[in-house]
């Protein structure tokens, strides 16, 4: 037999000291959310204390601040972070995006410079995908990035830049071929968003809250050895970081079980009153997510056996999304009346995080690639269906 | 057997539907969002002006004289508009609930004409809703002690305010103390007033959520005509078509359930209540995947603040928790047709007791 | 107050007399599958009773064997019909396609000639749509109609023609005009089965039947008088007789009550073992079955009124085939392992004719037009999204 | 921690697949039909070669000593194939039952190696299942009765035949009589027995649904890629592209459920049954929706005898019912993990007793 599915002494070693740390570490009291100024500040504390552990990002070689970490203590290490209940990671485009694209297309100087500060927390990366046209189908997008000598002039308008708000650098596409369309002719630019030409503006979000932002580049220069990798390449980079936000590392199991526990518990607490297909809904919940945990186990153990990653990405996608909805929604049943509760609301009860998570989980079949595009990646890739 | 709305009842569900185009403009419920509840009494006016509080109220009290199936037509057009003031609370289940305590309750009945006119404002705190819409606002308010039905000035109750994510919406639980003065009826006219107050509730909140699946089709529908991804209108790509086509099919049965149950809310029997069941879990089933198909299709832009989508999701959220939410419905289906209570067949559909 | 959803005293009057005449007459056991020559054999007769009571078609005119009866009056001789178990109708086909079609567009001759027998169940028919490269694609088609003087010579293949088996005349659409394309050039021709030319052969399906089969039309020769408006035409009526397929008629919501009140008895006998999804799936069921005639009421009476029909067609065609399939699925798994029994089982249980129905409720998406084109009518002539 | 098949493994499943390519052809499926289980002689002596029914027999009884997560592979290929011959009930069954109760039974052992070879062919009575597979063809039957394990002749049984829809499958309902003489063995030993067995049946019906689930998947994308409709591939259309992906999605995630439930079969503790549970209804479900999809893509084509796919779709419907049908395994998930016996968290998802 050569399916073993038993944690090693080691690893087991790792997850009792991932345990004790975060015991000790992690704040009693919940963090002010990550799109606001104060809850900026205070999980940008937090990294800082992450970093002083070097848990910053167990995975990355230690020159870059990490422990060198294989992808099974990777998942041992979300799952104690999150059964700890630590908070969100600010950083989680620069580690889970931009850190995995500097490893693979990144200059040794490149790396140098900018993953241990992104390790440490101590500069914020935001994305800056999307254009006001330029959505689903990135390859439509406008901005500009005009090289002079050794800089390039950065101009255009990005949008839906998360956490762009209270970053301090972004990565994004721009156009260096002026008469290119589509795929050619871009190139992947990095660049500072406290600098002069660059105008960030939040965007107030449904739940008040400004976790998105829009980013006017109005003549930005930055030097040219800012941009990752060749000119003209920055497709190919940006859909290699696309896989990466698909892929193993961005929705990590541990996130989804801890909310299916969560759900059960609130099942329990209002079973006598909820209709009984509701218990069914509940049950599926955990099964899904052991099935996405295992899933998850199954990947990480065929890559670290030299295995590669590819259409899976686009089939996680879809289940995590779905998975997060589906249990989302079943928690506004469970709330029934008080599911319309701000959580700060007098009589909120048990209403918790569960709005402002049903409200994350509607955008998770659109964000990473809407499911329509992962649907389309499996039938035409993995199905090889005609286009 | 009549399905059919008449011209009558088309026109004034029309009159009310351009008024409200007017008064409930998309910067319009911006501002009332931003002053959290405190609704604006201009609106009110205009609204009161139209007589439309007082749709269900005797003639006798100044009402139009007019059923549940006039006023069905009124409480989709306010979940369409997403009207910020409790229009449908006070016309749709206080007012009907003050005109059958009349005859018995001579205080129900003095403030019944103002209640229709719409001078006074009247909130409904039901059996079976944690909270009161509109309390802050209202002159008097219709509270539950038990099946007691209580009549209780504003200034003689304290309210402790419950934020909801509709920002257009203000709820609040009451502290207050019943007493003999404030009684109006008590006993089995107090259970059975309760019981058709809460069945029109039920009802009521299933046709706003008609009207809030129109509107959030019709705003999908809009922008998927006019944002292009790949060269060509997000609109024209099967995928989208066919999540709006399905939001649309189930709108046009939870229709059926809607008016039907409108047609029998005053029989207050078993039957009736299986009908609003229905309804309230069909429109509310309706409006829920209206809300994620209008996420769906506007990607991330439907979490704008500046699109106005989310007024009407966050209606259509709290509405399907209101007036028993889909546990209570569903149980209590179960209850009715699997427990066996209820005969069946389709000779039974419109038997009335 | 317009709406009133009580029938009149005439109504009462009028069920009474229905359910008195079933009750007197509905066959004790229930007949062959009428797509078994027993079956058909059992069918035709029954066919004949109802035409001795007058029953054959109530909506029709009198002096065709009808008896001028309103859409009303028509959902109540259904409920009655089926709450009496009343054998399914050998001559749909006719009946509620060609009838209509043939009401809209034959002339008075071919009224006399064609409808009387139809009522009856004289004269038994199949539907010539589908060709083996033309199915949802029904423009596509081949098979023509080449014209000789008064005659018509037919050539071609037709495929998925139902109960063509054991019919006596089939309706089709051929190309007149030889170098047309798409819809036009296209005339709907009457042809009889038995006749020279024409070779009908079952089409064995996966429960052992031939409910479809193939008809080979070599040179078969018929009058141009058997071709149903003007020539070219033909593509309008075939539309025209879709939307009756689609419509009000073919589906009567007597039907799917009567399913979901089987559905419920079924839930009652199993209800100890089964998972609590199944309660909430069931009373579901009973609800959409509700929704489906409230729903169909309201379209009656709109047009009693002088309304017309249009995208609701294809609005009820996606609902109850949905709820159809939901029903059966749910029934599936009430009778657990007894599911994949043949109905003549010793140990069969109350497994009924509900593998039947489940495999038919499996079509339900795809006849009478697929709801893939059912949805994209929708979008695109009621909600006017661009094709 | 390692959750892949090695090569070995992976080797030993390609082998099978190709020689179930050649034994079960559509033409060979349809001939097999007609017989309606009467299966063919030489198929199982094709396969008894591989040495296939003995893969968890131990090599002392001529078996290759291997364990579930080797077997796992096999039977998802059988489902693959819809293969008449019941191996997955004889190897995944009845051979560990009888090598599990060797050591106490001396009449099992003694027919343990027959079973092994093949030689010998071994139906289940389980607990749970109404009905026998393949009773008509075996030699000898494991029937329960009550917690006690019997051990009977085909010639001291009756049976009824009770069709299936799938026919391929021969089902009875055993008439006998169980005796001292039949038992092998009783009480506690006799109730781990059936219940690792039925844990083993529902791991391995699930098996088969997965290769079910892959067969209909290829054949609808193959027709799909093939058949046009409005001058292009059906394949081509969002629509078609979009229910096969969430067929592949549905089949992927219940394939780590089924390859973890073979992980942990044998510890036969609260975690294993929720596993096997688990898996039992990911592949199920999957293969019901693979089913539906198959018959959507096909359109009428899909009702014919002489397109393939009803030959998995049938089978599929006949496993979802077998070794605890959706009900019994969704029950006893709710039992464990509801009703709080199972601890929860994502540091439990692989502990073991």
């Amino acid at each position: 037999m050569a399916i073993d599915l038993r944690y090693t002494p080691e690893q087991q070693a790792f997850r009792a000291e991932v345990r004790a740390w975060m015991a000790a570490k992690v704040p009693k009291e919940p963090l002010a959310s990550l799109d606001t100024a104060e809850g900026a500040v205070q999980h940008r504390a937090w990294e800082r204390t992450l970093n002083e552990g070097r848990w910053g990002m167990v995975t990355w070689p230690r020159e870059y601040g990490g422990r060198g970490c294989n992808l099974v203590e990777w998942l041992i290490f979300e799952e104690e972070y999150y059964r700890a209940g630590a908070p969100g990671r600010l950083n989680q485009n620069g580690i889970f995006l931009l850190g995995p694209t500097l490893m693979e297309f990144g200059t040794p100087e490149q790396k140098a410079r900018y993953l241990p500060p992104m390790a440490a927390g101590e500069e914020v990366w935001a994305q800056a995908w999307s254009e006001p046209q330029a959505g689903s189908d990135l390859a439509a997008l406008r901005a500009t990035a005009t090289r002079e000598g050794d800089t390039y002039v950065l101009r255009g308008h990005k949008i839906w830049s998360s956490r762009a708000v209270f970053a301090d650098w972004a990565f994004g596409m721009f156009r260096t071929d002026p008469g290119s369309e589509k795929h050619k002719g871009i190139s992947f630019v990095l660049f500072p968003l406290k600098h002069p030409g660059v105008r960030v503006r939040g965007i107030p979000q449904i739940d008040g809250e400004t976790g998105f932002a829009e980013i006017y580049l109005e003549e930005a220069r930055v030097p040219v050895a800012n941009r990752l990798g060749a000119e003209g390449q920055g497709w190919h980079i940006a859909m290699a970081t696309a896989g990466f936000e698909r892929g193993l590392m961005l929705r990590s199991p541990a996130r989804f079980q801890m909310t299916a526990k969560r759900l059960i518990e609130l099942y329990r607490r209002h079973a006598a009153a909820a209709e009984p297909g509701l218990a069914s809904a509940v049950a599926q919940a955990w099964m899904d997510a052991e099935a996405y945990a295992l899933n998850t186990y199954r990947t990480a153990t065929r890559l670290m056996a030299g295995g590669s990653i590819g259409v899976e990405a686009s089939l996680n996608k879809i289940f995590w999304s779905e998975l997060d909805l589906a249990m989302h929604r079943a928690a506004m049943s469970l709330l029934g009346a008080r599911a319309e509760l701000e959580k700060h609301a007098p009589d909120a009860g048990d209403v918790g995080n569960w709005l402002d998570g049903f409200l994350f989980s509607l955008a998770g079949p659109i964000y990473a690639g809407t499911n329509e595009v992962q649907r389309n990646i499996i039938a035409e890739r993995l199905l090889k269906m005609p286009r | 057997m009549d399905f059919t709305f008449t011209e009558e009842q088309q026109m004034m569900a029309g009159a009310f539907r351009e008024l409200l185009d007017d008064l409930c403009s998309p910067e319009a419920l911006r501002a009332a969002a931003e002053k959290r509840g405190d609704e604006s009494g201009a609106r009110w006016a205009r609204i009161a002006e139209l007589g439309l509080p007082g749709v269900l109220a005797p003639e006798a009290a100044g009402g139009m004289g007019l059923g549940d199936t006039d006023f069905v037509l009124i409480a989709e057009e306010a979940g369409r508009a997403a009207l910020p003031e409790p229009l449908v609370e006070q016309a749709g289940i206080a007012v009907p609930l003050l005109a059958g305590l009349a005859p018995h309750a001579p205080r129900a009945a003095e403030i019944l004409a103002q209640a229709a006119s719409g001078a006074l404002r009247v909130a409904v705190g039901a059996p079976g809703n944690p909270f009161v819409l509109g309390a802050a606002q209202a002159g008097v308010l219709l509270l539950a002690d038990g099946d007691e039905v209580h009549l209780v000035e504003r200034a003689g109750v304290g309210l402790v305010a419950q934020p909801s994510i509709d920002t257009l919406r203000a709820l609040a639980r009451v502290e207050w103390q019943p007493s003999a003065a404030t009684r109006l009826v008590s006993g089995a006219a107090g259970r059975t007033a309760w019981a058709r107050a809460f069945e029109r509730g039920a009802l009521y909140a299933a046709a706003q959520c008609l009207g809030l699946t129109q509107r959030m089709i019709d705003i999908a529908v809009a922008y998927a005509c006019e944002r292009t991804q790949f060269g060509r209108p997000i609109g024209s790509y099967q995928a989208i078509k066919h999540h709006l086509a399905t939001v649309q099919v189930k709108l046009e049965f939870a229709r059926a359930h809607v008016y039907a149950a409108a047609a029998r809310v005053v029989d207050a029997d078993q039957r009736a209540a299986a009908a609003v069941s229905s309804a309230k879990l069909a429109a509310g089933d309706a409006a829920e995947l209206a809300a994620r198909t209008g996420i769906q299709v506007h990607g991330a832009m439907g979490y704008s603040w500046e699109v106005d989508l989310h007024f009407y999701m966050k209606r259509a959220w709290a509405l399907i928790g209101s007036w028993g939410d889909r546990s209570f419905h569903m149980r209590r289906v179960q209850s009715l047709v699997l427990g066996g209570s209820l005969p069946l067949g389709s000779d039974q559909t419109f038997v009335r007791s």
